[in-house]
């Protein structure tokens, strides 16, 4: 790791660079306060400030539907590439996300490797920038709010200047490449980079104990509070889409045209009655209850007990996109009775 | 196979089925080569009323005795029966607001009181005979249509996705209209297929292609009572979509539910 | 069969929207008795909307028709926007203006070359006709699909819009997908005139030929347009709109149960293509008046079989104002959306637009919640009903005083050509309820 | 050049191949040698994959399974009936119910190609069954993975003890293999006890009764046996603790698990109890773990 400075006034000339590395991802406003990521050509566009994306980045690894193979009439079934990016620099990466990308590698990258993930995440050049939480971001709790690997570079905006974090060797090819943009940060960069470590520290509203939570969650499968989820719960998938750690998918083939055969992979939400449901129609989460309290026990305490942490990054994703406003947090203060 | 007869019928309804047909157009020369449409009253005049069928497609809904007679006629006629649009599946725009009765609409259009020799209350086919396929939407969406016309013919049915219109609206990352603009969006309760048509144009999905196989219609009028949308406009803009007709039906499969054990 | 008692029924006419039926009594060589039976299954839409907000309107009257889902649209929009006092921008008129092309385009498309132009090239479908004519039947699905492409643009959806909203659009398109549209008009322009040729050079029988009165709105502006300002008959009456259901009479009739209409003199009338040529065809300009003098050398006449080279005229037209309505678009500057503010009150509105059938009236009455009192629509297709029956009495009249021996499948399809060159939009008659067919 | 990538949190499984290709989710082409009914809507495939070199190496173990699939129809997880002692061929018995299986049923002959991906799951313990007793309780379909055990453990009989059989089905025309076990029986070479819930008027010379009966007529020492269990819901939830009431540890009862399944590779997330794959880390599991899943045994 190597901290370097980058003048402000230099970002757009960064970003130009980055483009020489594969196409552009950054945040821009879709509507006032309503950020997505998007390539970027014009780099006027890019709005590093966005705290979060309606989608996060884990469409840029696995696209939300793609075709994973083709067969044409006669011939054997091929591998597609209809997933495939290309090179791609993803600008704009908070702590969180990067944490996230780390769990889906772990998902993706184990056992038997997905190709299509794979050639993605092999392409993919990560580009963190600092953020200051909001009252629906909750990742201090979780241990997701710094990060020290699984990126390329990472911008903490300080007064007037950035402090630049070099972790890989892509990030240094970058660094070498846009010389002229970087100085060595100084001792009072170091000192101001703390500084507002500690000021981001104190900036979080919003909290989730889970130091305990996989075993109050074991405790609590009955909990009435599930089947009063499940009577506010839309089933409508919003929280799975938009969460950076959900990877569900679904399969489903299809004949588009005469002599060509697909198959096609969606993301899915475990919160869709069809989910666990099989032939001849047993559904293994027959009711909205038992669906939404999967989707909290995978995350919060499944995870927990396999890999000594959650598989929420605690984004507030879920939180700003859930219509009918449930909250993660407020549903395990209710589950501990504490709300 | 070989090339299989085909009938496609309109009872009551739009035509906006039979024109998504025809709207067709890249495909329209080579469908009619790979299919022996024998009976197509609005695109043929010399059709076979009696053959029997391989597939026959039906749209709207059955609004009059004749229609039903149609319908029964065409199921005895066919071997695969695909639903076309939300009207065949669910009734659709004709079946909203089954409850006032026929005769006060008829005297509303009418003016005066006449005799009606057959009208009935419009109810989807599905309510009437068994179907195999059922292609949702108001009208049904082209690529749908191709795609379990390409499926039937080598064999099989078409898979179609079944999750709600959120699903394309999140993947296309559009302005959620309640979360963003606090709007009645039917999103939540309507199956997917569209593309989130509506959403991405900046309008509230009403949710033309009928409901998901669960909606939890509770939920959402109480979402949007909460945003300070009044109840009686709540349930006017869900019931576009024959909410009646579903509205019963969810809830009857909420009865139905067996208690998890 | 003995000629004193002949029955011609067509118990289901083939090629058209909607179900109907044509049943003709002849008793001794006069014809006793045309009947034109719908039986297409009412929808009430009217009454549905009583007690519905206005905003919901538009969703619910599309669904009428489908072939006609723009135009029940815009006439719905401009009639509440009347009712609210509404004063469309000038960019939201222009949007509207190209969605009733893009749907003219489609329904006339679909109309002449894929209904009616089977008639007269003797195959009994499009499908049949492709086989012998590939590149007709394949420029005549692209126009259409072109017609499709504009209203998909403007309307977002090919049928039943829903971008289109009261005070503007959710999603105004943008100048990359307005020029790709602007240059594909073009590009038809050239192929669609070799049709004009060809129609020209078909010969059009004489045996539908009788005088008729014929029925349209005055133009907005001095050129051919879909939009009107007042109600202009062929023997040179003029009405504003709101009179409009004091000029049209629409009763119901003994025989049938279903609601003609006719004018306050009696007599039945035509609208559609034709009417607006006849009254408004001096107003053509450019191709589109060349294709009219090419088809109509000596004017209008009135033989109804000719309203569908009248619908080949405004589809030249249709692609020529499209081009220009492009032009005009392209010329203002981008945005997202645009909405006029409005306020709800209580108030009554007529929108009456030129759609491909004809004439289309809506009318609504909304209290001062914006919920519907009263709605009223009259399509064009019930108004040319009456004229319908009376075309199909002439014309059996001369078929069997021409030739005595006609037999009941030729005039069948004589008769089916009647009806069909109406374009009869069957579910657009809503008004229009049963006969049952096998009455006869 | 690519990423530095993380260690992974915790043993979960290192990188590895599956026998039909590098690519989890391309099937591999196999052709259909033979097609038999076993019963009216139950099927029995001989296939081969068209690859012969991955035809004769095709190895996996009993009780894993594969997914079956022709593109544009569908595909799904089934149980390997057959045992990997005979190589270069392989089974799968097939009951048709939804999209794919009617498609199979309806359309595919013998000679037509269909794709094939794995062999999934974990499979059997067999190495623990080794020297000792075994039992195998069956229920209707349930019988299909059971049929690959038994030959496995029939070809290498002098390995193991005791193998018992009890196999319950609906009626008599249910009964799956019956004359491949009858003639087992007849040999000696395991102990089989076939019961039906109704005979339906056909002849039968076995219990009726259901399956759970079958239990009674047999003793064992449950210290040196394994029970394994497979069959439908209903089945699981009197056969198991069944077993134990009869002395069984819940550690040395097997059974084999059905989920939705998407993917077959642990990805999907269709299958999961937790972060526990049904397809990965089953759909084999000892009752004890799977009493401590919930979710994972439905009754
Ligand atoms: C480990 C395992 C082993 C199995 N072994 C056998 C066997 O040996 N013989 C046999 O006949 N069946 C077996 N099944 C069940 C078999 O997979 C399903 O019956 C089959 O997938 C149904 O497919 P379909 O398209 O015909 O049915 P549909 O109902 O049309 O299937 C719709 C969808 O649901 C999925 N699905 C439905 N049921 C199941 C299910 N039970 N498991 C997983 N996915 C399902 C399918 O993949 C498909 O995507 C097994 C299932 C599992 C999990
Ligand atoms: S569950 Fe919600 S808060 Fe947690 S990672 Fe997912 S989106 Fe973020
Ligand atoms: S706008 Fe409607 S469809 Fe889209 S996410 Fe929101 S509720 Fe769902
Ligand atoms: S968004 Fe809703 S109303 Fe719009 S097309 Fe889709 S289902 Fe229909």
């Amino acid at each position: 790791m190597q901290t370097l400075r980058m003048n402000e006034s230099l970002l757009p000339s960064l970003l130009e660079v980055l483009k020489g590395f594969g196409t552009l991802i950054a945040p821009v406003e879709r509507s006032p306060g309503v950020f997505s990521l998007e390539a970027i050509a014009d780099v006027s566009r890019v709005r590093p400030d966005a705290l979060r994306t309606i989608l996060p980045f884990k469409k840029l690894l696995l696209k939300p539907g793609f075709v994973m193979l083709e067969q044409r009439a006669g011939g054997a079934p091929v591998e597609s590439r209809d997933n495939d990016w290309g090179p791609l620099v993803y600008f704009g990466a908070h702590s969180c996300d990067i944490h996230a990308l780390k769990i889906l590698d772990l998902l993706y990258l184990s056992d038997y490797v997905d190709p299509y993930y794979k050639r993605n995440r092999d392409n993919l050049t990560v580009v963190g920038y600092g953020c200051m939480p909001d009252d629906k971001c909750f990742c201090k709790s979780v241990g997701t709010a710094t990060v020290d690997e699984n990126f390329d570079l990472f911008l903490t905006p300080l007064q007037g200047r950035f402090m630049v974090t070099v972790a890989s060797a892509r990030g240094d090819d970058i660094v070498r490449t846009a010389a002229h943009l970087f100085e060595p940060a100084t001792r009072r960069d170091v000192q101001d980079f703390l500084d507002r470590v500690r000021e981001r520290d104190d900036a979080f509203t919003l909290t989730l104990d889970v130091a305990d939570l996989p075993y109050v969650l074991e405790l609590k499968t009955d909990d009435p509070v599930w089947e009063e989820l499940g009577k506010k719960c839309l089933c409508c998938g919003s929280c799975s889409m938009v969460c950076p750690t959900c990877a569900c998918f679904n399969v489903r083939d299809e004949i588009p045209e005469e002599g060509t055969v697909r198959r096609v992979r969606t993301w899915d939400a475990c919160l869709y009655r069809e989910y666990a449901q099989v032939a001849g129609g047993h559904n293994f989460r027959d009711t909205r209850a038992d669906r939404v309290r999967n989707r909290y026990y995978h995350k919060q305490e499944a995870f927990v007990r396999e890999f000594g942490m959650p598989s929420c990054v605690g984004c507030g994703r879920c939180i700003e996109n859930c219509p009918t406003g449930i909250n993660v947090v407020e549903v395990f203060q209710t589950v501990r009775g504490e709300l | 196979m070989s090339k299989p007869k085909v009938g496609i019928f309109g009872l009551t309804g739009c035509a906006g089925d039979q024109l998504q047909i025809l709207n067709c157009e890249d495909e329209l020369v080579r469908l009619a080569q790979r299919l022996d449409i024998v009976d197509w009253v609005m695109v043929r005049s010399d059709n076979d009323h009696t053959c029997r069928l391989d597939i026959a497609f039906v749209e709207g809904v059955v609004a009059t005795e004749r229609d039903l007679e149609t319908l029964k006629e065409v199921r005895a006629r066919a071997r695969t029966l695909v639903a076309l649009g939300t009207c065949a599946v669910w009734g659709g725009l004709p079946a909203m607001h089954n409850e006032i009765s026929r005769e006060t609409l008829e005297r509303e259009v009418y003016h005066t009181q006449l005799h009606f020799l057959d009208t009935v209350e419009a109810l989807p086919p599905t309510h009437f005979v068994p179907f195999e396929v059922k292609l949702p939407g108001c009208p049904m969406e082209r690529h749908e249509f191709l795609r379990a016309v390409n499926a039937l013919l080598v064999g099989t049915e078409p898979e179609l996705p079944l999750f709600p219109v959120c699903w394309e609206c999140k993947a296309r990352e559009h302005l959620c209209r309640v979360v963003h603009f606090g709007e009645v969006c039917c999103g939540a309760m309507t199956r997917g297929g569209c593309g989130a048509r509506c959403p991405s144009h900046g309008v509230a999905c009403s949710g033309c292609r009928g409901p998901v196989e669960e909606p939890n219609y509770d939920a959402n009028v109480t979402m949007f009572a909460d945003r300070g949308i009044s109840w009686v406009e709540i349930a006017r803009k869900m019931s576009h979509f024959s909410a009646p007709v579903w509205m019963t039906q969810g809830l009857e499969q909420e009865v139905r539910r067996e208690p998890k054990r | 069969m003995s000629p004193s008692g002949r029955n011609i029924v067509i118990p289901h006419l083939g090629r058209v929207e909607g179900h109907g039926g044509i049943f003709v009594k002849v008793v001794g060589g006069t014809v006793h008795e045309v009947n034109m039976d719908i039986f297409e299954g009412s929808r009430y839409y009217e009454a549905l909307l009583k007690g519905k907000h206005f905003l919901e309107v538009q969703g619910i009257i599309t669904r009428v028709c489908a072939i006609c889902s723009a135009n029940h649209t815009v006439a719905a929009l401009t009639a509440l926007e009347d009712a609210l006092s509404v004063r469309q921008s000038e960019r939201i008129h222009t949007l509207r203006g190209l969605l009733l092309l893009g749907a003219t385009i489609e329904s006339h498309a679909l109309h002449v070359f894929a209904l009616a132009l089977p008639d007269f090239l003797g195959f009994d479908s499009v499908i049949a006709m492709a086989a012998k004519y590939p590149d007709e039947v394949a420029f005549a699905l692209r126009l259409k699909q072109l017609g499709n492409r504009v209203q998909e643009l403007v309307g977002g959806r090919a049928v039943h819009p829903i971008n289109t909203l009261v005070g503007g659009f959710g999603k105004l398109p943008g100048h990359r997908d307005v020029r790709a549209i602007r240059d594909e008009l073009a590009s038809a322009l050239p192929p669609l005139l070799g049709f004009v040729e060809l129609a020209a050079s078909l010969d059009v029988p004489e045996w539908a030929a009788q005088p008729t009165v014929f029925v349209a709105l005055r133009p907005y502006e001095e050129a051919f347009r879909f939009r009107g300002v007042s109600i202009c008959t062929s023997r040179g009456e003029e009405f504003p709109l709101a009179a409009y259901r004091d000029v049209i009479r629409e009763f119901t009739v003994e025989h049938s149960h279903a609601k003609h209409s006719a004018l306050v003199s009696g007599e039945t009338y035509m609208v559609g293509s034709m009417a607006r040529l006849k009254l408004w065809g001096h107003l053509l300009k450019g191709r589109a008046r060349e294709s009219f003098e090419r088809l109509f050398p000596r004017g209008v006449v009135d033989n109804i079989l000719l309203n569908n080279w009248a619908q080949l005229v405004e589809l030249v037209h249709s692609v020529e104002h499209g081009i220009e309505v492009c032009d005009e678009l392209l010329g203002m500057p981008e945005c997202a959306r645009e909405m006029v503010p409005y306020e709800v009150r209580a108030g009554r509105g007529v929108g009456a637009i030129e759609v491909p059938r004809g004439t289309l009236f809506h009318e609504y009455e909304i209290d001062d919640e914006g919920l519907v009192v009263s709605a009223n629509v009259v399509t064009p297709t019930a108004q040319n009903l009456a004229n319908t029956e009376r075309d199909l009495r002439a014309a059996t009249e001369h078929l069997l005083a021409d030739h005595a021996s006609i037999d009941d499948g030729q005039l069948r399809l004589n008769l089916e050509m009647v009806a069909r060159a109406y374009d009869p939009c069957i579910s657009c008659s809503v008004h229009v309820t049963r006969l049952a067919a096998g009455e006869a | 050049m690519s990423v530095t990538l993380p260690e992974p949190l915790s043993p979960r499984g290192a990188p590895r191949k599956l026998a039909t290709g590098a690519n989890p989710y391309l099937p591999a082409p196999a052709r259909i040698m033979r097609v038999q009914d076993l019963t009216s809507d139950i099927r029995l495939y001989d296939l081969r994959f068209v690859d012969s070199v991955l035809a004769d190496s095709f190895a996996f173990r009993p009780g894993q399974f594969v997914e079956l699939s022709v593109v544009g129809v569908g595909e799904g997880p089934f149980s390997l009936p057959s045992s990997p002692t005979r190589r270069g061929m392989f089974q799968l018995g097939v009951r048709r119910v939804g999209t794919l299986t009617n498609y199979l049923f309806d359309h595919v002959i013998e000679g037509d190609t269909v794709g094939i991906r794995g062999p999934l799951g974990n499979g059997f313990p067999v190495e623990l069954f080794e020297g000792q007793d075994v039992l195998l309780v069956a229920g209707g379909l349930g019988m299909v993975p059971l049929r690959g055990l038994l030959q496995y453990l029939i070809d290498q009989r002098d390995r193991f003890g005791r193998v018992m059989l009890l196999y319950g089905t609906r009626s008599p025309e249910q009964v799956l293999f019956r004359e491949e076990l009858e003639s087992l029986s007849r040999r000696g070479d395991a102990e089989i006890l076939l019961s039906v819930d109704q005979t339906q008027g056909r002849p039968w010379a076995g219990r009726v009764g259901v399956v759970t009966e079958l239990l009674d007529l047999v003793t064992f020492d449950v210290a040196r046996t394994h029970a394994i269990a497979c069959g439908p819901p209903v089945f699981y939830k009197f056969m198991l603790e069944k077993l134990v009431a009869r002395g069984f540890g819940r550690h040395r009862i097997f059974l084999s698990l059905e989920r939705r399944m998407e993917c077959g590779v642990g990805k999907c997330g269709h299958c999961a109890v937790g972060y526990t794959f049904t397809c990965l880390h089953g759909p084999v599991f000892s009752y004890w773990d799977a009493i401590n899943l919930p979710e994972l045994i439905y009754t």
